[in-house]
């Protein structure tokens, strides 16, 4: 294997650790919130950069790890999404009492965990990965432990997903037992040959443990309280990079290893999905706190998403990848308000939905974002979440997958309440009882353009999805064994 | 629309035709664009003139026609789609021309009439926006060369009649009347319009004359569809000439002012119907069972009305019944084939039965608006126009021998009859007669003799002026023999009835028919003016029984209230939070239901979290133990 | 391997985990709740080495290296935040932590 | 070209709109106005200017065409054309748009930029989806459209009354037409992949999903969400729950857009799609969608004599409307296909007639409950003439284009259906029943007070002749609009009838 092309495509995770690391001894040395703040955007810049230039070596496998397709979309979306909340952080961050530095190399640690994640074929990658990944969110996720509902978030994260870790390990091991091999592609192959008893528990104790990390149904219990008690940008970062990078393993599990449909696993995703449809929906149907409803309403996202995994033939790899790119700039603009609203004041963050009242009125421009927002996980067309949900009722028509989809239409029935409600709760005119605000200048800065940027992607995609689609579709196209 | 309009080469009297509907339309649009800023005075006079002019037009036309025969204009296509070409197109006839004459000149003396009777009230201008709003409806209703024109102004007359029976809107009553009328109309109305469709359907065509030469083609006599197509027909006009069972909308319709009565509720619009069955004789022709079913219906309805009009106590109450019971007359001629006696009955009964509404009319303004008989009485001295209105007008009703009009129409109706063979026909006809003398003398003895019963009659002012007068003479003068001189040219477009004048049977008929009458006037001056017998009747036992059961006119509208009215609100009343809608709102309901038991699992508690966790990855070794059990 | 196959360490190992499972439903108190973690992390370790071992592989081994590393960095990060609630709360009942729901 | 901007003017005059507020009311009305004159000429324009009475030979049905890909992954073009029935339409919502934008003058006094943005994009969306011809595109307008109406419904609505809010109506609005829009997804996306199945490759294209072959019960249950979708939006019992309360609790405005054209997107859908697309399995169905089109005639009916609120009761009267509608559509004759288009354009005067009266009285009474009316007749001046002839024409009146259109609906189905037809000739009565009633109700009886109210002011009185006119032109003269919808109506009769005559049992 040539060097040079190895190091392409090992590039961005270098340039992300490398930033981690002069991260941690800047702050070490001095503290300074901006140099902070511009190194880790600087070093995710050119991570990303790095990532869409490693596209050139696909595919390439080594051991570990596998750059495929998937690999590199799953990159440049965790990074994409790391770098907004970098900036996002910043704008947060403003007012924030505490040391603030560390809270940036937690999450370039987060976003090379995640890098490894999207790449991994082994079970000790994955592992990895996914432990890299998430264990510093605990610590993101209590950042603001002053405030008593994010220290309750980072407890209750970190106790649930060490849980399911644990059952993520155990059914490794399993796995391993069963098996002898822990490279993903040799492990599906011997379990195609046979599978016993012990295998297929471990494999479910393993959906188990990552269906826990996409809040499927019923591992979900955990996401609205977290969202909710999470600093806004490490909510944001749970609900984007950590999710898709999730999701991008799972989608190259499934898709690599047709033996992970055995019929049993396939007709038990075929139940979480239908479930995380519905109760993510049905759980966010009166939410006034606008965080907690996020958190819900990415309960309902993954849920259609499992779609895919059921699928997992023809245009399965594409929906997904499509999905996710529509998820992640709605997502991002959602969050990207609440921070904004949020980071002028400080205190709890702005979750609330009455702090938003009328917020057209003063703030045209941030209500129109939060609106785009809204009406993209609504998946109204004119913005990108319409393509991903009309990819998805593709694959589900294409694969008859007839429960599903009405599953799909009658989740989104029921979303349009509560996304609406939100929409028009921005729209009204009389006063709520206090008023949050984001700053006057807000679109001037670097987080107010990073919230524009992503809205502003939400329409284009919508309206011009061609470019999206090739990406997707290209991604899709390139597996690695 | 006019310059496009005429595109064949027209005779003379061809292009008046269409001033006779357009010169009542001018009148409208003028009085309903006036926005209230013309006087009484300017309202009155373009409302009358309009229909003066019209009258006019007409009797141009009717010179005209003696010279030049019918007459047909095309004025543009109204629709066309594949072989659905109805236009607005006109037809003259003698029979359009008979109806065109009794609706602009009897019409005309009506509107003069209300130029009187309306002083002194408000919305002059919209009372004369709809009365010539009517008489073009009605125009276009007799001129029209298809039926769905035809059915144009069916509908624009009924919409007329609804808007004039609510002139006073103020109370709510009235407005209750029109809507009532209108919608019992309607229910004729739908008839006639599926017979359109089937017509239509089977024919190819909407004209007229058209579907009178392609049925006969089309059907053997008796054929049942078209004798369907014929019931249908019947059905409308049943619903318009109030007939029975559609009848009850007109004694409520006597809620509007009393030319209103006079115009549309006696002289023409009601007998729309009759015009209708005359106009589509071929299709009748062919479907004996029906027409056989016209003329039961006639004479059943006559006895029925006549029996009620005994037994009512408001002066145009009484008149709205006769006006059943001589349209019966109308219908029971049509049945037994002999149409053009039904339109010279018709064309008799729009004299005589304007003049008493008129009349009564005049009597009512005199006294203030009172209109109940029992409160009226000793009128004659003081009301001579009025009472000798009456006088010749009720002579006509009753058939008085010899010097009334309605004595050779009604009469040539049962020697009809007679020589059609239907004896059943000819004796419902006979007692209707005997009826009619009664309820007529009733009314004139209750009205104008006797003793002023009430402050209003005691009072009352004799009206004066040419507005007022002019009308009751020249019907008056219609209402006697003269008025029977007149012969309809209906002999080219009508099929000559069953009886033939000549026969021998006839003048012992007429002789009958006389006694009848005359027997039957008697039997009133008896029981109403000197014995006084009739209060003895009709306040004991069955006497007033019957009494109760007449003056409601046998209970129809109870019947109609509590097989259709109450069954109707009892559904609005029973759908009312929208039941389809409601199965919706439950499912709203169960939604919320779910999301309030799915919020109880977030309970905030970490070990409740770990617990479902658990459960769920137990769930899952369940079924793949079951999966493994079943393998 | 010797004598003890590998279902036996397996089931040892299962047995192990849902003991730790059952301290982390039942217990209150957060230390005990950690410690639970602790020994499901480690019951999945054992299998490992258990499958490791049956497989004659030194893979297993390698894994209990890594899930060892995890456990304690696990419990690093826990007991910070265990004294931060207990700073805070004064106490170490998880229940105190459940102000978010709905 | 020219139809492009027929879609871009109303999108970019609500912008201009939204940011001309801060010069004041007067000149965001202006623009919004002369914007919708804008459309509403350019499609006079076409109309004059284009011959719509047959196909060209060779050529295709459309008079006008504009075509760019789009998505070319799934052969989704950005294809737009125009034939004599999306003319109507769109010079009907050019029409519609100078009256709600009229009809708001007074009525909307808050936010006014942002409330005729919502206006102009719901215009501007419905005329899409009258140009779309790619499948895709359609369902992108179709669904586009539903947003600002939402906001036009909760934030300038009106609470309604038994504590129903303007906002609930309007999600429950958004939420039938969303997800029975969904629906149309799935069969649109059965139907590409159907023909892909068969050809190997994706398209949306109208005039090539068209000729694919499908199995019958494919076909059929395609159509059924093809159906849904338009029976929500016209509506049809028992999926109309939405309109009542959209209706009685949307700003005037707002109800004469949905009313006048948002129905009409429904009819037109099931004439564009529902039929040409599955005419083998819409023939089978025929008999279903007539009966639901009757039920919709009584059940609007009877429904509009429970309403105490004025323009809830013109909401079940226009369910009722949309049953012939709907008879006609299935009906399939060329003279029931012509009628529907007339009653179509019928109905979006009358019943924006009706409901701008019901603004009117609103602003000089400010109730729209009927019990608080009654004898109005003498307070309002030239009102009350102007509601009886609104009135005369929602019962089909003849001389009223209502009447042109449900007679030859009736005359069309006659022939196919006839106890249809007699059954729904009684509807005629029960119409008459429900406007008199109203008329009755409102106007007539003893007035509640003496005080003479304010009449018509120049801008009303204008507004309402034009629609009085415009109803005695179609209702006596309707020829130029049967001649430009007329080559549109026999492509789709030709289509059905070629399923002949004698009717299939329906599944």
């Amino acid at each position: 294997m040539p060097l040079p092309k190895l190091a392409v495509a090992y590039l961005p995770l270098i340039l992300v650790g490398a930033t981690a690391i002069t991260l941690m001894l800047g702050i070490a040395w001095r503290r300074q919130h901006h140099v902070t703040v511009a190194v880790s955007v600087m070093g995710l810049g050119l991570a990303l950069a790095a990532q869409i230039m490693a596209w050139r070596v696909v595919p390439l496998t080594t051991p570990l790890l596998a750059f495929d397709g998937p690999a590199m979309l799953g990159g440049i979306l965790v990074l994409a999404s790391t770098l907004a909340c970098a900036v996002l952080a910043h704008a947060y961050f403003e007012t924030f009492q505490n040391a603030r530095e560390e809270f940036y190399l937690l999450l370039l640690c987060s976003a090379a965990g995640g890098l490894v994640l999207v790449a991994s074929r082994h079970l000790a990658s994955l592992f990895l990965g996914l432990e890299l990944l998430s264990m510093p969110l605990y610590g993101m996720l209590a950042y603001a432990f002053h405030e008593r509902r994010s220290l309750e978030a980072g407890i209750k994260y970190l106790i649930l997903s060490a849980a399911a870790s644990a059952f993520l390990l155990f059914g490794m091991a399993l796995l391993y037992a069963q098996t002898g091999e822990l490279e993903l592609s040799a492990l599906m192959a011997s379990m195609v040959r046979g599978s016993g008893a012990w295998g297929l528990a471990g494999a479910g104790l393993m959906l188990a443990g990552l269906g826990f990390k996409l809040s499927v149904v019923p591992f979900h219990l955990w996401t609205p309280d977290v969202y909710e008690g999470g600093p806004g940008p490490a909510a944001t970062f749970l609900a984007t990079a950590s999710k898709v990078a999730v999701f991008i393993l799972m989608l190259r599990l499934v898709l690599s290893a047709p033996a992970f449909q055995g019929e049993w696993l396939h007709a038990v995703l075929w139940v979480l999905a239908l479930a995380s449809m519905l109760v993510g929906n049905l759980l966010a149907l009166t939410q006034s706190n606008l965080k907690r409803l996020l958190g819900y309403s990415s309960i309902a996202h993954f849920g259609y998403m499992l779609l895919v995994l059921v699928v997992a033939d023809g245009l399965a790899a594409e929906t997904g990848g499509v999905y996710l790119i529509t998820y992640v700039p709605a997502t991002l603009a959602a969050f990207g308000v609440v921070i904004l609203v949020s980071s002028a004041t400080e205190g709890r963050d702005a979750g609330a939905l009455h702090y938003y009242r009328g917020l057209f009125w003063r703030r045209p421009y941030l209500t129109a974002v939060m609106t785009i927002a809204m009406l993209s996980l609504a998946g109204i067309p004119a913005t990108a979440g319409f393509i991903g949900k009309f990819y998805l009722i593709a694959l589900g028509v294409e694969a008859h997958q007839w429960w599903l989809v009405v599953g799909i239409i009658a989740g989104s029935a029921i979303s349009l309440y509560y996304y609406l409600r939100v929409i028009v709760t921005l729209f009204l005119a009389e006063p709520g009882m206090y008023r949050r605000d984001a700053s006057p200048d807000w679109a001037a800065r670097a987080a107010g353009l990073v919230v524009l940027g992503a809205a502003v992607l939400v329409i284009m995609l919508g309206l011009y999805p061609a470019p999206m689609i090739a990406l997707a579709h290209a991604a899709g196209g390139v597996i690695a064994p | 629309m006019m310059e496009h309009a005429t595109t064949l080469s027209i005779a003379q009297p061809t292009t008046l035709l269409p001033l006779t509907f357009l010169l009542p339309l001018v009148g409208t649009l003028i009085l309903a664009f006036s926005r209230g800023q013309l006087s009484y005075r300017a309202s009155a006079t373009v409302g009358t003139a309009s229909i003066g002019l019209a009258a006019l037009t007409t009797a141009a036309l009717a010179l005209g026609f003696a010279a030049a025969g019918p007459q047909q204009l095309t004025l543009w296509t109204w629709i066309a789609v594949g072989d659905f070409t109805p236009g607005i197109s006109l037809a003259l006839d003698g029979l359009s021309l008979t109806m065109l004459g009794v609706i602009t000149g009897v019409g005309f003396f009506i509107h003069l009439f209300a130029a009187w009777y309306m002083r002194g009230e408000d919305g002059i201008t919209r009372f004369y926006t709809y009365m010539n709003l009517f008489v073009f409806s009605m125009v276009l209703l007799v001129l029209g060369d298809n039926l769905l024109l035809l059915f144009l102004g069916w509908e624009g007359v009924g919409l007329c009649s609804y808007l004039l029976i609510g002139y006073y809107y103020t109370h709510s009553a009235n407005g209750w009347a029109g809507f009532k009328a209108f919608v019992i109309t309607r229910i004729g109305d739908v008839f006639l319009a599926l017979g359109m469709f089937l017509l239509f359907t089977r024919l190819g065509t909407l004209n007229i004359a058209e579907i009178l030469e392609l049925a006969p083609q089309a059907w053997q006599a008796g054929d049942t569809t078209v004798e369907l197509a014929a019931f249908l027909l019947l059905g409308g006009a049943m619903g318009k000439s109030a007939q029975l069972p559609l009848h009850t909308w007109l004694a409520d319709a006597m809620a509007g002012p009393t030319p209103v009565s006079a115009l549309i509720h006696a002289a023409t619009m009601v007998t729309a119907g009759v015009y209708l069955i005359a106009r589509m004789h071929g299709i009748f022709e062919l479907a004996p069972t029906a027409l056989y079913v016209t003329g039961v219906i006639g004479a059943l309805t006559l006895l029925m009305a006549g029996f009620a009009a005994l037994a009512q106590t408001d002066i145009k109450r009484v008149l709205a019944y006769s006006t059943m019971s001589q349209i019966g007359y109308m219908f029971l001629a049509l049945g037994v084939g002999a149409y053009d006696t039904a339109i010279f009955h018709l064309m008799t009964h729009a004299f005589f039965k304007a003049l008493l509404f008129l009349s009564a009319g005049a009597v009512i303004i005199s006294c203030h608006h009172e209109q109940d008989m029992r409160r009226l009485g000793g009128l004659w001295r003081k009301l001579p126009l009025p009472y000798a209105g009456f006088m010749v007008g009720g002579a006509a009703l009753a058939a008085l021998p010899l010097i009334s009009a309605g004595f050779y129409s009604k009469d040539e109706i049962l020697w009809q009859a007679l020589a059609a063979d239907q004896q059943g026909l000819l004796i419902a006809g006979l007692v209707g007669a005997l009826l009619t003398s009664l309820y007529t003398l009733r009314l004139i003895i209750g009205t104008f003799h006797g003793t002023a019963k009430s402050d209003n009659a005691r009072h009352a002012e004799t009206g004066r002026g040419l507005a007022h007068g002019l009308p009751l003479v020249v019907l008056a003068g219609l209402s006697t023999f003269v008025g029977a001189w007149i012969t309809p040219p209906l002999a080219e477009v009508l099929p000559a009835g069953p009886g033939d004048a000549t026969h021998v049977g006839h003048s012992s008929l007429e002789l009958l028919a006389a006694a009848t009458a005359l027997g039957g006037m008697a039997l009133g001056v008896w029981l109403f003016g000197l014995r006084r017998g009739w209060l003895r009747l009709a306040n004991r036992g069955p006497g007033a029984g019957l009494w109760h059961l007449w003056h409601h006119a046998w209970g129809f509208d109870l019947v109609f209230d509590w097989t259709l009215v109450r069954p109707y609100r009892l559904t609005v009343w029973l759908l009312k939070s929208d039941l389809f809608d409601g199965l919706f709102r439950l499912l709203a309901r169960l939604v919320r239901l779910l999301h309030l038991g799915l919020s109880r699992t977030q309970s905030g508690r970490v070990r409740g979290y770990a617990i479902t966790m658990v459960a769920g990855v137990a769930l899952i070794l369940l079924s793949l133990a079951l999966v493994i059990q079943g393998t | 391997m010797n004598g003890v196959p590998m279902e036996h360490g397996l089931v040892l190992a299962a047995v192990l985990f849902a003991l730790g499972l059952g301290g982390l439903m039942f217990r209150r108190n957060m230390i005990f709740v950690l410690m639970s973690l602790e020994v499901m992390l480690n019951a999945a370790g054992l299998a490992f080495i258990v499958a490791g071992t049956g497989w004659q592989q030194p893979e297993g081994q390698a894994m209990f290296l890594l899930v060892i590393t995890l456990a304690a960095a696990e419990a690093s990060v826990g007991l910070a935040l265990l004294i931060q609630l207990y700073h805070r709360f004064r106490t170490l009942n998880l229940d105190v932590a459940s102000r978010m729901r709905g | 070209m020219i139809l492009v901007w027929l879609i871009v003017i109303p999108f970019v005059g609500g912008l201009l709109c939204w940011q001309a507020e801060r010069l004041g009311g007067r000149a965001t009305r202006l623009i919004a106005l002369a914007t919708m004159l804008c459309e509403l000429l350019i499609a006079f324009g076409l109309w004059l200017q284009l011959d719509f009475a047959l196909p060209a030979s060779g050529g295709t049905q459309w008079a006008v065409e504009y075509r760019v890909p789009w998505i070319e992954r799934f052969g989704i073009d950005f294809h737009l054309a125009l034939d004599g029935l999306s003319l109507i339409l769109i010079a009907l919502t050019g029409f519609l748009g100078v009256l709600a934008v009229l009809c708001s003058w007074r009525e909307i006094v808050r936010r006014i930029g942002f409330f005729h943005l919502n206006l102009l994009w719901i215009l501007g969306g419905v005329v899409g989806v009258f140009l779309a011809m790619d499948l895709f595109l359609f369902f992108f307008f179709w669904e586009l459209m539903l947003v600002p109406m939402y906001f036009l419904i909760a934030l300038w609505g009106h609470s309604g009354s038994k504590g129903s809010t303007r906002i609930g109506a309007a999600i429950k609005f958004f939420i039938y037409t969303q997800a029975s829009g969904l629906l149309m997804l799935v069969a649109i996306l059965g139907l590409v992949f159907a023909h892909h199945g068969n050809t190997g490759e994706y398209s949306f294209s109208y005039a090539v999903l068209k000729e694919t072959t499908l199995s019958p019960t494919l076909a059929f249950w395609l159509m059924l969400g093809f159906f849904v979708a338009f029976a929500v939006k016209l509506p049809v019992i028992p999926l109309h729950g939405w309109l009542p309360n959209a209706h009685a609790q949307a700003p005037t405005a707002g109800s004469v857009d949905l009313a006048g054209i948002l129905l009409k997107t429904a009819a037109y859908g099931m004439l564009r799609f529902a039929l040409p697309l599955f005419p083998e399995a819409s023939q089978a169905f025929a008999p279903f969608a007539m009966a639901l089109g009757l039920v919709g005639i009584f059940y609007g009916a009877v429904l509009a004599c429970g309403q105490q609120d004025i323009k809830r009761f013109v909401a079940y009267t226009s369910i009722a409307h949309m049953g012939f509608v709907l008879i006609g559509i299935y009906a399939g004759t060329e003279l029931a296909l012509q009628g529907v288009v007339v009653l179509m354009v019928a109905h979006a005067f009358s019943a924006a007639g009706l409901f701008i009266l019901s603004g009117q009285l609103y602003e000089r009474l400010h109730t729209r409950q009927i019990n608080e009316m009654g004898g109005l007749w003498g307070r309002l001046g030239s009102m009350p003439g102007i509601y009886l002839f609104l009135i005369a024409a929602s019962l089909g009146m003849p001389t009223t284009a209502n009447f042109v259109g449900e007679f030859m609906v009736l005359f069309g189905t006659f022939a196919i259906a006839p106890w249809v037809v007699a059954l729904a000739s009684v509807g005629l009565v029960l119409a008459a029943v429900y406007s008199l009633m109203l008329m009755q109700r409102v106007h007539y009886g003893p007035p509640q007070s003496d005080t003479p109210l304010k009449g018509l002011d120049t801008r009303e009185f204008c507004m309402l002749l034009g629609l009085v006119a415009l109803i005695l032109w179609v209702g006596l003269y309707p020829q130029p609009l049967l001649d430009t919808s007329s080559a549109a109506m026999q492509d789709i009769h030709r289509l059905f009838d070629a399923q002949s005559s004698p009717l299939p049992e329906a599944r």
